[in-house]
């Protein structure tokens, strides 16, 4: 069984790496917002399934990570690549002050004050014209050479993700993720058996803030612009979705989430322009039937000796 | 009245009367989302498009039977039309998901406003619409030191009492009120003394959205009627929910007064950044009162 | 070992705690009773630092551990279970008391190291003193409810607690489940050396096990002695059985 | 692992159900591609974009075509959303294909859009976005202009209201880029074109905002002698509203940019107030030509209402496009962009030249104040004054500046 699984993720990695090389640009470029996307659903979800955090505006990060290097690649001198670290690091930043003030509460009045901050952050992106271009957002942004071509961005959004996804499925697999998922489970009895659990969700916070800005800055890379609307909350909305759809408490359940929300967007606009209508139902229909998820689903149907109930 | 002059300047005044009408607004919408959540625990996220839905109905009837019977009619039918249409969505869909997760209710209602807001355009097209102020309410008086105030919103002040009483009435005062507030509290001992609890939270869910459609009604004469209306109030209404503590009705109330005095006075202290102070309000509210204001009922 | 001195607690208006005090020598095991809204679990949780207290001390080994956070005083070895099943439930057993065993450790904040392959013995070596070890990959939502119960035992091992705190620790077991209860209870008390503070409502448990009884009433404590000066005590009689000159038991 | 295994299937049968999604449109065609917001309130200004575009297009393939080929057009609605809209253009460009580019009311996608159409070198035309920055500082070779932007539309106020007695003038407006946009270009212009003028204050609101009554009385407080409200959208239905119910309309004169437009004012029937100025590219009864009446005819019975600004500029877009295909001789890029600088098409306002520096479309302006009309249930724009484009336009060198930068 675990050969079987070794074989089915070399054979993955494979297709993802000779992608570009049987496919057109259009789908090496889906497949870059598929990667990418699914990076900002996994980091939402590192604190959302994993850590039981309502982190209702994690959007924030994504665009403070975008808006860090974009700032940085257009208004500084600096390299390139100097911005696509300090990019995640600002959202990094950023998700540490959101924290300190938010951590305090819990559940829905923690996803509620965080979108009142993030509203505020939101909205002074869109009023400060002078640095950020306010409304129209930045674009034309140039990015070095080696990746400004689909392919090469793609290349670039493929090692990224696939670092990023390592180092967070490490994490989660470390003592850090243990004690996260025992918060996500029961705060109070965390509490006492010796976990400072607000510290630990604060540093969870911090990394998911991180991953998102990485995110951020995979979208600079990939559609060289940036703007407001990454920050407001309906995006945040449909990252929340890409987590329940595909599974939240799987660790691949927001990336399938994150590819079929980007492909049935993509295949139903060409169809109608009632997308929308399409996709809400769709997503009716998914929440309605599968509480936990595509991945998640399989996981009870296939496993049911470790099925959780209620 | 010169002796309040010596405090407040006349137009420090009417801006907190214009900023009271809007609390009206933002009350009688937040309010049935309050109920909501207080009692059945849903986080509504398609009241907003509720509050759109009555908005447009009222349109049509006001078009249809014109003249100020159309506006009368259009402040009991839209409701009334919209608490139909939430019906159909508790009976289909809601009854079933109640255990769910918060998060997961959010997500659903918010799938469903996605829906709502592209059947309102299949169904009203995309040109605005407007509605006419009716002939009572029509021009202004003139108020603190000349300034004018709309007619209209001083018939929107009125009404927001009214319906903060009936409110009170309802929750405090008839047998349903009393049992959907045990029901809040503890759902499986309603249960257990034989009422239908699945009713019970049918009825609350419909005088709810019946508050969001009554609030589109209202608002539809001063502003056009356009698709995307529900998206800036939705998260207000939250907010607000959120400041007054979940569930509780005086809490929307309160939180409705904190938010639309601090939108309507932050423009004469700080015009280029109005848009931040009511955020700022629920900012310093739950960094003082995590929960809230009032008593939660969560 | 642990003394508590006139703990108050009040919520809104209504005094859960009032005025507790309570004395534990190394070693004992202490029961405290009381009916239904006594304070018992307010009063561990004051203990615990889940709960801050208005007013009064508790002392642990002579240090003044009064409203500290849960996850300090864990730090200074006292360990509880819950009266409601209160265990990791989307985890397995072993990992449920794995993170227990981790906190204690001090390795949480160890983001690379995978936990498969830290404190593996520590952690088997406890689900065997539970008897859980063959459980050890299940996942703790499907376990019956008295495994759960055992668990949660389990987890404040993981601790290493000198001091156990164990709050109704057999309700809504089964009965043969009860006997392996208290058989883990005394073992714990005599092998591991444990002093152990618990509330229950079996009179026959607490009587069979407890070396010394403290008795509770709405949130103050009445007597705290021997199980024979409880017994026949009549504040104690006119709590449990309103006044008559019967003994307890 | 059986997880992995079911991931894959699921996966590969939703990218497999993806892949054989067909193309929309048929072959040996002139594909044009359309993206635009279809959702929300600007949707009461694309519609007509598209309707207008609709009606020439069916003309014009009637007539069998450009070049023996068809006109083929898709549309994508990207909600208002920049990102979005960029991943629709880049689908209609890498995968359909498409010949032609149109759309957006959005400035922020057009920004977007413009700068991938560089980047593909595929000729884009931007239907309702306003900023000025389309063709000014972020213009290129691929980029045309089919609507007026802020710059013009504030110059051709400006130079309507320089000549209107007023000193002391109050700003306000929505809160974003198109308002500040807007609000700049006419106090700058106005305020070069007659040095006495002043601003006495402004106030700002945010975009979408419901109620204009605590800002109406700020502005009444101040007595000024004339408003420039610099609003978009619903906004404009819902400033006239409040300064109807307020008085204001009465009180002091005030301008708002499309005021005085079918769009503003049709949706308040006989209820807007009368009085306020405002400037327009199109007015479907005025001029009274043959040309425009033919139109407003023609768009009339195909949709039962009449035509606004945006309904003429996607009819004029269509007729670009065919226009530019048949002048090149063939479906090539860049032959159709050099067939295109500096082509004249009679349109139902007279004849409309693109210029060649630019790629900016000379539109006419209507200043007008709100009047009502028997004829119609609703209220008009009366004492129209025409500004023609050599007026008020920027030239070319102040373009070309801006580019420079």
């Amino acid at each position: 069984m675990v050969t079987k699984g070794r074989i089915g993720a070399y054979a993955g990695i494979i297709f993802l790496l000779a992608l570009p090389l049987f496919f057109p640009r259009f789908y090496v470029y889906i497949a870059s917002l598929i990667l990418l996307y699914g990076l900002l659903a996994t980091s939402l979800n590192f604190v959302l399934g994993f850590g039981g955090i309502y982190q209702f505006h994690h959007c924030v990060f994504y665009g403070a990570g975008a808006y860090g290097a974009a700032l940085m690649l257009t208004k500084t001198g600096f390299s390139p690549w100097v911005g696509f670290i300090v990019g995640p690091l600002v959202a990094a930043l950023l998700s540490l002050i959101l924290g300190l003030i938010c951590i305090r509460l819990s559940k829905l009045y923690f996803g509620m004050l965080q979108i009142s901050l993030g509203s505020l952050v939101w909205a002074v992106i869109y009023r400060w014209y002078s640095l950020t271009g306010g409304d129209d957002g930045i674009h034309g942004i140039s990015v070095p050479d080696m990746i400004a071509s689909a392919n090469g961005a793609y290349y670039f959004a493929l090692i990224v993700t696939g670092l990023s996804f390592f180092i967070i499925f490490k994490i989660l697999k470390s003592p850090f993720g243990s004690v996260l998922q025992g918060i996500r489970d029961n705060p109070i009895r965390s509490e006492m058996i010796g976990v400072n659990v607000k510290r630990h969700q604060l540093a969870a916070l911090v990394i998911s803030g991180f991953f998102a800005g990485v995110a951020g800055v995979l979208f600079v890379v990939v559609d060289t612009t940036v703007f407001p609307d990454m920050l407001f909350w309906t995006l945040s909305m449909e990252v929340m979705i890409m987590c329940l759809l595909g599974g939240w408490f799987t660790f691949m359940g927001p990336i399938l989430g994150a590819a079929l929300i980007v492909l049935l967007r993509t295949f139903i606009s060409t169809y109608t322009v009632y997308w929308a209508l399409f996709l809400g139902i769709v997503l009716m229909i998914i929440i309605f039937f599968l509480p936990n998820g595509v991945l998640g689903y399989f996981q009870e149907k296939f496993r049911p000796k470790k099925l959780v109930k209620g | 009245m010169d002796f309040i002059y010596t405090f407040l300047s006349p137009g420090v005044l009417s801006q907190i009367f214009v900023g009271l009408s809007r609390t009206v607004i933002l009350f009688i919408v937040a309010s049935g989302l309050s109920l909501i959540l207080g009692v059945l625990r849903i986080p509504n996220v398609f009241h907003g498009s509720l509050y759109m839905i009555g908005a447009f109905m009222a349109y049509t009837i006001c078009s249809v039977v014109g003249g100020d019977a159309g506006f009368w009619l259009a402040l009991i039918g839209a409701p009334i039309g919209v608490g139909l249409v939430s019906l159909a969505t508790e009976r289909g869909l809601f009854q079933y998901l109640y255990e769910r997760e918060h998060i997961m209710l959010i997500l659903f209602t918010f799938a469903i406003s996605l829906v709502f807001g592209d059947l309102v355009k299949i169904v009203w097209g995309a040109e605005y619409k407007s509605v006419p102020v009716p002939q009572v309410f029509q021009g202004f008086v003139p108020l603190f030191g000349g300034l004018p105030f709309p007619r209209y919103n001083m018939f929107l002040l009125f009404m927001g009492p009214v319906v903060a009483i009936a409110l009170w009435f309802l929750v405090n005062k008839t047998k349903i009120g009393k049992i959907s507030q045990a029901a809040a509290v503890d759902r499986e001992m309603v249960g257990a003394v034989g009422i239908n609890v699945s009713w019970v939270f049918a009825t609350v869910f419909v005088i709810g959205c019946f508050l969001a459609g009554l609030g589109g009604a209202l608002v539809a004469p001063t502003v056009s009627v356009t698709l995307g209306m529900d998206h800036s109030l939705i998260i207000e209404a939250f907010l607000i929910v959120i400041m007054g503590g979940l569930g509780n009705i005086w809490g929307a109330l309160l939180g409705a007064l904190i938010f639309g005095l601090t939108q309507s006075l932050g423009i004469l202290i700080w015009p280029q950044f109005g848009i931040v102070f009511p955020y700022l309000a629920v900012i310093v509210v739950l960094l003082f009162r995590p929960t809230g204001l009032l008593k939660s009922t969560w | 070992m642990l003394q508590v001195k006139s703990l108050t607690k009040t919520f809104g208006g209504f005094k859960a705690v009032n005025g507790a005090n309570l004395d534990v020598k190394k070693g004992e095991i202490i029961a405290v009773i009381g009916p239904n809204g006594a304070g018992k679990t307010t009063l561990f949780n004051l203990i615990t630092g889940i709960l801050k207290p208005d007013s009064g001390q508790v002392f642990f080994k002579n240090e003044d551990i009064t409203g500290l956070p849960p996850y300090i005083v864990c730090k200074k070895r006292i360990s509880r279970s819950f009266q409601v099943v209160n265990v990791f439930q989307r985890r397995t057993v072993f990992e449920n008391v794995q993170v227990s065993v981790l906190a204690r450790e001090n390795k949480t904040w160890n983001l690379f190291t995978p936990s498969k392959k830290l404190v593996i013995e520590e952690t088997n070596r406890i689900l065997e003193s539970v008897g859980l070890i063959d459980k050890g990959d299940d996942i703790s939502a499907a376990l019956s409810h008295g495994d759960r119960k055992v668990l949660e035992i389990a987890m404040a091992l993981g601790g290493n607690p000198e001091f156990l705190i164990l709050d109704e620790p057999t309700a809504g077991m089964a009965a043969e489940e009860t006997d392996r209860c208290i058989d883990l209870i005394k073992q714990l008390s005599e092998k591991m050396g444990l002093t152990i503070l618990f509330c229950e409502h079996d009179m026959e448990l607490v009587f069979s096990i407890s070396d010394r009884i403290m008795v509770m009433v709405r949130g103050s404590t009445i007597i705290q002695g021997s199980c024979e000066e409880v017994r026949c005590n009549e504040a104690v009689q006119d709590a449990y059985l309103g006044g008559s000159d019967v003994c307890l038991m | 692992m059986k997880k992995t295994a079911w991931f894959s299937v699921f996966l590969v049968s939703i990218v497999g159900l993806f892949l054989i999604c067909p193309s929309s449109y048929a072959a040996g065609t002139i594909k044009v591609g359309i993206v635009d917001t279809y959702t929300g309130p600007a949707t009461a200004y694309t519609q007509d974009v598209l309707d207008g575009f609709k009606l020439a297009v069916e003309k014009i393939n009637a007539k069998g075509g450009v070049l023996g080929k068809k006109i083929e057009y898709t549309t994508r609605d990207e909600k208002f959303k920049p990102d979005i809209g960029l991943s629709m253009a880049k689908e209609l460009i890498l995968k359909e294909k498409v010949d032609v580019l149109m759309g957006t009311i959005n400035s922020g996608t057009a920004l977007a859009v413009s700068d991938l159409a560089k980047k593909e070198q595929i000729p884009f035309f931007v239907t309702y976005a306003k900023s000025e920055k389309i063709i000014g500082e972020k213009g290129h070779r691929y980029v045309f202009n089919m609507n007026e932007n802020t710059e013009m539309a504030g110059r051709a106020a400006a130079v309507a209201l320089a000549k209107k007695p007023y000193i002391k003038y109050w700003i306000a407006g929505d809160d974003y880029e198109y308002g500040h946009a807007i609000a700049d270009a006419i106090m700058n212009n106005l305020k070069r074109l007659n040095p006495k003028v002043q601003k006495i204050g402004e106030s700002w609101w945010k975009l979408g905002e419901p109620d204009f009554t605590p800002y109406i009385t700020q502005m009444l407080a101040a007595k000024p002698d004339f408003i420039i409200i610099a609003t978009g959208g619903s906004g404009m239905v819902n400033f006239q509203k409040a300064a109807k119910a307020t008085g204001l309309s009465q009180n002091i004169p005030f301008y708002q940019h499309t005021g005085n437009e079918l769009g503003t004012l049709m949706p308040q029937g006989k209820d807007a107030p009368e009085g306020v100025y405002g400037t327009a590219n199109y007015l479907f009864y005025f001029p009274e030509s043959p040309a425009n009446k033919a139109f407003v005819d023609e768009f009339k019975t195909a949709y039962k209402r009449y035509p606004k600004a945006s309904a003429l500029v996607g009819y004029m877009t269509a007729q670009f496009i065919a226009e530019g295909f048949k002048k090149a001789g063939k479906v090539d890029k860049e032959a159709f962009i050099k067939a295109l600088e500096g082509m004249t098409l009679p349109s139902p306002v007279g004849p409309l030249a693109i210029r060649a520096c630019d790629h900016q479309l000379e539109l006419p302006t209507y200043f007008g104040v709100t009047k009502r009309d028997p004829k119609y249930v609703f209220l008009v724009s009366g004492d129209n004054q025409i500004v023609p484009p050599k007026n008020y336009m920027p030239t070319c060198e102040e373009v070309l500046k801006l580019r420079k930068k």
